[in-house]
């Protein structure tokens, strides 16, 4: 019987302790998990990809795939955005701050920042997406200069779910050039009212030439968002969207995830379109 | 002036389920006991024309999932004469192994977890674990050891899988087997040490003369075969039953009650016409614990049921060692049969008692007709007499605690209706 | 990946073993500490389970596989390894149908979380075929490529000692040649035995074979015991039947996603899971938590799991592969088209189990021709 | 869910075997007693407390007229309704009367059928109420109904699958008993359960679990058919048994235009 | 604004770019230029309208009156965006309410133009290509929101 240290390296199941340190309600029904490893020197030593996720283990509940929302850098604790939907996720929403949880990872390919270099990136997050490429703009605001322009289209059911509003106004602030729309406008909304490849449909200052495109959103959602893009001249070599399968293992070992050629855990869950987009296309894969 | 009381109790049937009680007292003098059988009927002997023979086991132990082998051995003895096949006899001991496992099963369940809270004044087997743990623990494992068996010989321990018309669908390996024996030695040793705690126990003073029917064998404690023996010196083939026994119909009851033909009497089937029948056929160990215990017989005390109950624990531990002990898989598993028509009846004995089915098939092997009566029908009449016996002797008592003492009574049979085997909800309504 | 561990060079020249030495290499297997597993009988079948002595070996049965039916039957003459591959294969014991990966117990602070570490004694696998040894090492591109390892297959998989058979026979749903994996053992095995009509043609693979092959009664093969070989060999070669053509399947496959080909098939398959259980190199597997009552200590058991399961593809918006044509069109372009992009590899080896076993009878060789022969 | 749950077990038109499940589970029993308030279970105990439960487990059909005033009570005094078994979820092997004539049923079996109240038919308690679990089997298997307890403790639903028969024998390393025996075997179509018992004895499932999820049905009744399977042993079979009236199985053996199962010999 | 920049502006905008020269010119010639404040109606569901109009800057809303609760907002428009099309058909009745978000100004062509345009094939092939192009872009959008897409979405988030 193994504990701890020595067995991480050689066993992809054996979990760490993490500790709840804070818990941020988002939007409703979604708030963001603000994670500590017991273990202050693997705290310390956690390192990600933007787009990466972990598996985040409740003993006794099961296990779940969550994709890194933020790093330390922000607030000291490696935080997972999370909608209470399934068994594990509800069973964390009741979970007091302190409680401990098991966490693996990180797993999975992110987002490809290298290949933005230069040039403009187009965000485009349906829903909770935008959790997942949370880390992403963090990365791109951190480092402006090595990039065109930074824009971010977001869409929500309604106004009240479009996620980080806070956040999204010091993006803003540090040079995104942000737009949103939702699918069912209240009253009082006088924002964009319709879904998102229409924002990417009207999206003015980038140049096509040199854009590169993140997107993260119901699957549904990507697949217009990719056609609404390939339109406005975006190379689908440079269109990138992150997927959701049903990861267990999240190291490629029990198929879970297959998609077309894809392990969506290891492959993914970030895949390059002009691999994957031909599969989207075809029910029940 | 005229005193009327009727004692209702709520809900017992042909087979197997929830009945109830109701007693009649008119000027201090009981008129009327109805043991009131409402499970509802599931009419298996209609449901069973028509059917393959080879889907009786399996249709029949669904009458009860207390019982199911004995409901399983039944049909194929009955279903085996009908073809006029006899089963390889290396394959007698299996399934005397198998009804062992579920005598073990059903009488410790009723021993520990339903009787004896009733001389403990326990609601139940879980309250009773309370205040002696070491008991019901015993108890739980004994009959996890009698469920273990089923499961090794029947696949599962409710409503096994394994008992064919010819023998069985596969044999046991033989390592399967050798695999229990260690925990049956150690569980025989267990099973006396509950019978000793059983013994103990103080029982009413309540003797009836009872006419006893059970299956005897000049060779073997009865399980599976033998002729039919009654209290005033019969000793019948089982073809003769639907002769000497009758089922009668009531209004207040979904289950038939079965009778002595000649007489219309009354009579009691189960462990305690067993043992006062064939007590020279208990294993050693079982038959001296017997007389260690100063098991009287003929017993009448039908209270002491828990002990005939206790020492057939014994008896099947002892002789499920010898089998499990001896078995060696060399024979075909079952005997091949063509179909024809034909008609055949068997009586095994049940936990609770004698078990009698009979069965026509015609030439395709499909059943043409089918007559089940199981141990409580049999019973049902009887303890119906025995509560008019009883009564007289605790009217006095206020209405809740006659009803407590009739449901004891009634309790101690191990009717085979799930609520008689821990509850009878008695209904006093006074007139 | 593990390099090819037998190349030709390595070889030592072939020698002899007599029937009777069976044992012996038997006996040396398990004094080495290996658990001695290979074909046996049981329920209809031959299997593969633990074997202590010879005489459990099938000797002298042999079977006869059709499309959803196996018979044994008896040979004409005493043979030990005259069949072919049965309803088992080695994946059992490498990739065990349930294992506990993790547990949990609760502490004071909070949860103690750790892994189990396997007990499973070094197994010895006597009589692994071509297209087994093939499914091994493709299972090993599965289990233990370069970033994770699964451990159980990892430890089982490095102590596994392998004693292969080459197959002097084919069945009617053998197609190994086509998948290029047999019918001959090139490599991937510690010994390899040839049985000839008086003795085995004794090959070692490895120097742990050649270890191994150093205490037991072994003689010289002459030219005569390595001609008879040959035509053991050839015998197989000759009797492969079924083909599978692989050319450009990749393509021919992933292009045909919309085939109302996959329709007609899921008219027929019950999608019971029986061709991905018997299949050597199917890895797919789920997790379950199973807790006591208590909820106090918590075991994570992986199961042997299927693609043709309507649960296995589910996700919070509901069941991906809703359909059996989705489920049908799942497995086989995974196994024999997208495995591929995953692990430069087939899934395939050409066993034949999965036509076999088949209830329904299902030929992915006759669904991959009809799909080549109208492209959609 | 409350500190301590009250549980409470149910019975209709059955045979004891489910709920004499929650006995059998001897290692876990007195557990189970210390986690759950056993309020209402009349084969265990004398102890009878009213409504409201947090679970009712309900075994058996819905049969007679009194029952179908009983299950509404449950139902209203019931937080979550559990139903165990066949009976209870698929109206169980008396169900068979459904397709028969239940007055002649009746009159077969007893002298004086006026003293009988009976239904025409029997019906799954999902007929009758919502239910919040169906826990299948004929019998249940013990441990299924430990991780439904446990899963209702815990605020979770219960794991249970949904899948073939075939999954759990391939697990198990039993041989397939249609291929290598040529024996009729419900196990493609049958919901696992109860770990592949029956073709570990060399004998077909005889689909005590009821239909698996999408059963091909009509692929499997053709295939038995082709093996020379004659009605008697095969097709019949999957109706004349303990899930006949699970839909799945009604619709197949109404597209087969099957004789009634039950009733008069020879149907 | 002159032609010139009214041709220079429809061949930038999207709903007109792909439009041949010659098309373009022929609506020039009839495009004039409409400005609404923010808050300004542009026009109402059910009045009758006879110009179509391409929003040239600005955002606009669509809104339908639903009976019990009011005005309901669609969709939204921007520049680029066709609105108005109603007004090529029957008798120009408009299905929602136009309100200008914030300062809009539209090109605004009159229906009974294009209609006699459209005699001529050529302008009025590439004419109904590009607007069933529109009205296709149009009804998907409308098809996805209607599938609700973000109801449950989750990112990575599985269990």
């Amino acid at each position: 019987m193994k504990t701890a240290a020595a067995a991480i390296a050689d066993n992809p199941w054996l979990a760490q302790r993490a500790r709840i340190a804070r818990v941020t309600p988002e939007v409703p029904g979604v708030a963001t998990y603000h994670l500590r490893l017991v273990d202050a020197q693997r705290h310390a030593q956690y390192a990600f990809q933007p787009g990466q996720f972990n598996m985040l283990y409740l003993p006794g509940v099961g296990e779940v795939a969550i994709s890194l929302s933020a790093g330390a850098e922000q607030q000291g604790t490696w935080d997972h955005t999370i909608r209470a939907a399934g068994s594990v996720t509800r069973a964390l929403a009741q979970l007091p701050v302190g409680a401990e949880l098991g966490l693996r990872g990180p797993y999975g390919a992110g987002w490809p920042l290298t290949e933005c270099a230069g040039r403009d990136v187009i965000v485009v997050a349906g829903g909770l997406g935008l959790a997942p490429l949370r880390p992403a703009i963090h990365a791109l605001l951190a480092e402006p200069k090595r990039w065109g322009r930074i824009h971010l289209l977001l869409g929500a059911r309604t106004a009240d779910s479009l996620l980080y509003p806070g956040e999204r106004s010091a993006w803003e602030r540090s040079g995104l050039a942000a737009q949103t729309t939702v699918d069912r406008a209240t009253p009082d909304w006088t924002g964009n009212v319709g879904v998102v490849p229409l924002l990417v449909d009207r999206l003015a200052g980038f140049d096509p030439a040199r854009a590169i495109m993140f997107i993260c959103g119901p699957e549904v959602m990507m697949r217009y968002t990719i056609r609404s893009a390939l339109k406005r001249g975006i190379a689908a070599e440079r269109i990138w969207l992150s997927l959701e399968r049903n990861m267990q293992c999240a190291v490629g070992l029990c198929g879970h995830c297959q998609f077309g050629p894809a392990f969506i855990c290891q492959d993914g869950p970030v895949l390059r379109s002009d691999r994957i987009a031909p599969f989207l296309d075809v029910e029940g894969l | 002036m005229d005193e009327l009381r009727t004692i209702r109790v709520a809900a017992i049937t042909r087979v197997e389920g929830e009945g109830g009680l109701s007693i009649h007292v008119r000027d201090g003098a009981v008129t009327g006991v109805e043991l009131r059988i409402f499970e509802p009927p599931r009419l298996f002997e209609a449901l069973l024309r028509g059917k393959a023979l080879e889907q009786a086991p399996d249709i029949t132990a669904r009458i009860c999932g207390i019982c199911p082998v004995a409901y399983q051995m039944s049909a194929v003895h009955a279903l085996e004469q009908a073809l006029g096949i006899t089963i390889p006899p290396p394959l007698r001991p299996l399934r005397r192994l198998l009804y062992c496992g579920e005598w073990i099963e059903s009488h410790t369940l009723h021993v520990h977890l339903l009787h004896a809270p009733d001389f403990f004044g326990c609601a139940s087997g879980l309250e009773l674990a309370k205040s002696h743990p070491e008991a019901i623990q015993r108890g739980l494992q004994l009959r996890k050891l009698g469920n273990r068996l089923l499961e090794v010989l029947g696949g599962r321990a409710i409503h096994p899988v394994n008992v064919a018309v010819g023998g069985f669908y596969r044999l046991p390996r033989r390592t399967e087997l050798a695999a229990l024996v260690d925990d049956f030695a150690r569980g025989l040793e267990a099973a006396e040490a509950a019978a000793r705690w059983v013994a103990a126990f103080e029982f009413p003073d309540f003797e009836q003369p009872y006419d006893f029917v059970s299956l005897w064998h000049p060779d073997e404690y009865p399980l599976c075969a033998g002729s039919l023996r009654t209290s005033d010196g019969l000793l019948l083939d089982v073809a003769e039953f639907e002769q000497q026994f009758t089922e009668r119909q009531v209004p207040h009851s979904t289950a038939l009650q079965a009778v002595r033909r000649a007489t219309g009497g009354t009579y009691l089937v189960g462990p305690l016409a067993r043992l006062n029948h064939c007590r020279d056929q208990l294993a050693p160990l079982a038959r001296a614990l017997a007389d260690e215990l100063g098991l009287a017989t003929p017993c009448c005390n039908p209270y002491q049921g828990i002990v005939a109950r206790a020492v057939e624990v014994v008896h099947a531990f002892e002789e499920a060692l010898g089998i499990l002990r001896a078995y060696r898989p060399d024979s075909e598993p079952r005997v091949r049969y063509e179909p024809r028509a034909g008609r055949g009846c068997a009586a095994t004995e049940a936990p609770r008692g004698l078990l009698y089915h009979s069965y026509e098939i015609d030439n395709e092997g499909l059943i043409t007709r089918a007559t089940i009566v199981p141990p409580t029908s049999q019973n049902q009449a009887r303890i119906e007499e025995d509560l008019r016996h009883y009564l007289p002797q605790i009217l006095a008592l206020p209405d809740d605690e006659v009803a407590l003492a009739c449901e004891r009574l009634v309790r101690s049979y191990d009717p085979c209706i799930s609520c008689s085997t821990h509850f009878l909800k008695v209904n006093w309504v006074r007139q | 990946m593990p390099p090819a561990d037998s190349a030709a060079s390595s070889r030592l020249p072939p020698q002899l073993l007599a029937k009777e030495d069976l044992q012996a290499l038997l006996d040396a297997l398990r004094r080495a500490g290996y658990r001695v597993v290979g074909p046996r009988l049981s329920q209809g079948a031959i299997v593969i389970d633990e074997l202590t002595d010879i005489a459990e070996l099938p000797r002298g049965w042999t079977d006869e596989q059709v499309a959803g039916q196996y018979r044994l039957q008896r040979r004409p003459d005493e043979a030990y390894f005259g069949y072919n591959v049965g309803p088992h294969s080695w994946k059992q014991f490498l990739f065990p149908p349930q294992a506990t990966v993790a547990a949990a117990e609760r502490t004071a602070e909070g949860w103690e979380l750790r892994t189990v570490d396997d007990q499973q004694p070094p197994y010895a696998f006597l009589g692994a075929r071509a297209c087994d040894l093939a499914a091994i090492a493709v299972q090993d591109r599965t289990f233990i490529h370069a970033q994770y390892a699964d451990p159980i297959y990892r430890r089982r998989r490095a102590e596994a000692f392998i004693v292969a058979v080459d197959c002097g026979q084919a069945a009617s749903t053998c197609f190994c040649a086509s998948m290029n994996t047999g019918p001959a053992c090139r490599q991937g095995f510690d010994l390899l035995l040839t049985e000839l009509a008086g003795a085995f043609l004794f090959e070692v693979g490895t120097p742990r074979g050649a270890a191994l092959a150093a205490g037991l009664p072994l003689r010289p093969a002459d030219e005569a015991a390595l001609a008879e070989a040959a035509a053991v060999r050839q015998q197989a070669v000759a009797q492969v039947s079924k083909q599978l053509d692989t050319t450009d399947i990749r393509q021919v496959l992933l292009g045909s996603l919309e085939h109302p080909r996959w329709s007609q098939v899921a008219e027929r398959c019950l999608s019971c899971t029986n061709c991905t259980m018997v299949c050597p190199t199917c890895f797919c597997s789920s997790v379950r938590e199973v807790g006591d009552l208590s909820g106090e200590h918590v075991e994570r058991q992986r199961e042997w799991d299927s693609c043709f399961n309507v649960d296995f593809s589910y996700l919070s918006g509901g069941i991906v592969r809703n359909q059996i044509r989705a489920r049908y069109r799942q497995w086989l372009t995974h196994k024999l088209a997208s495995w591929i992009d995953q692990f430069d590899v087939s899934g395939c080896v050409g066993c034949g189990r999965c036509i076999t076993w088949c209830p329904v009878g299902i030929d992915l060789t006759e669904e991959v021709a009809a799909i080549r022969e109208e492209p959609a | 869910m409350a500190a301590c749950p009250r549980l409470a077990v149910f019975k209709f038109a059955s045979c004891d075997g489910c709920q004499l499940s929650l006995l059998s589970l001897e290692d876990e029993l007195l557990t189970v007693a210390d986690r759950l308030d056993i309020v209402y279970f009349l084969e265990a105990t004398s102890r009878v407390e009213p409504g409201p439960y947090d679970i009712a487990l309900v075994e058996g059909s819905i049969t007679t007229p009194d029952d179908l005033a009983r299950i509404e009570q449950v139902r209203r005094d019931a937080k979550y309704l559990v139903t165990i078994g066949a009976c209870a979820t698929a109206g169980g092997i008396q169900a068979l009367r459904n397709w028969g004539d239940s007055a002649e049923f009746l009159r077969a079996v007893y002298a004086t059928p006026s003293y009988i109240e009976s239904l025409a038919t029997s019906t799954p308690i999902s007929a009758h109420v919502r239910v919040d679990f169906e826990l299948r089997g004929c019998p249940i298997d013990k441990y299924q109904l430990l991780e439904v307890l446990q899963a209702l403790l815990a605020g979770r639903r219960p794991r249970l699958p949904a899948h073939s028969v075939c999954l759990d024998c391939k697990r198990r390393g039993t041989v397939c008993v249609v291929v290598a025996q040529g024996v009729p075997c419900l196990g493609p179509v049958t919901h696992a359960g109860c770990g592949a018992i029956c073709p570990s004895y060399d004998r077909g499932c005889y689909g005590c679990y009821g239909p698996c999820a999408q059963p091909n049905l009509a692929s499997l009744t053709a295939q038995l058919g082709a093996n020379g399977a004659t009605p008697r042993e095969t097709i019949v079979q999957l109706r004349s048994s303990f899930n006949g009236y699970a839909a799945e199985i009604r619709a197949e053996s109404d597209r087969l235009e099957l004789p009634p199962p039950g009733g008069a010999p020879h149907g | 604004m002159d032609r010139t920049d009214l041709l220079q502006e429809l061949a930038a905008l999207r709903f007109t770019a792909s439009l041949p020269a010659a098309a373009l010119e022929r609506l020039a010639a009839v495009a004039t230029v409409a400005r609404y404040a923010a808050g300004a109606r542009i026009f109402r569901e059910g009045s009758t309208n006879d110009r179509l109009m391409i929003i040239r800057r600005g955002r606009v809303a669509l809104d339908m009156c639903v009976p019990g609760r009011g005005e309901v907002r669609i969709l939204s428009l921007a520049a680029g965006d066709l609105l108005a099309w109603s007004a090529l058909l029957g008798a120009g009745r408009m299905t929602a309410t136009a309100t200008a978000l914030e300062e809009t100004e539209v090109l605004a062509i009159p229906a009974a133009e294009i209609a006699t345009a459209c005699r001529d094939p050529d302008f009025g092939y590439a004419w109904m290509q590009r607007l069933a192009a529109a009205l296709a872009e149009r009804l998907l959008a409308t098809r996805l929101q209607l599938l609700d897409l973000f109801a449950d979405a989750e990112p990575v988030a599985r269990d």
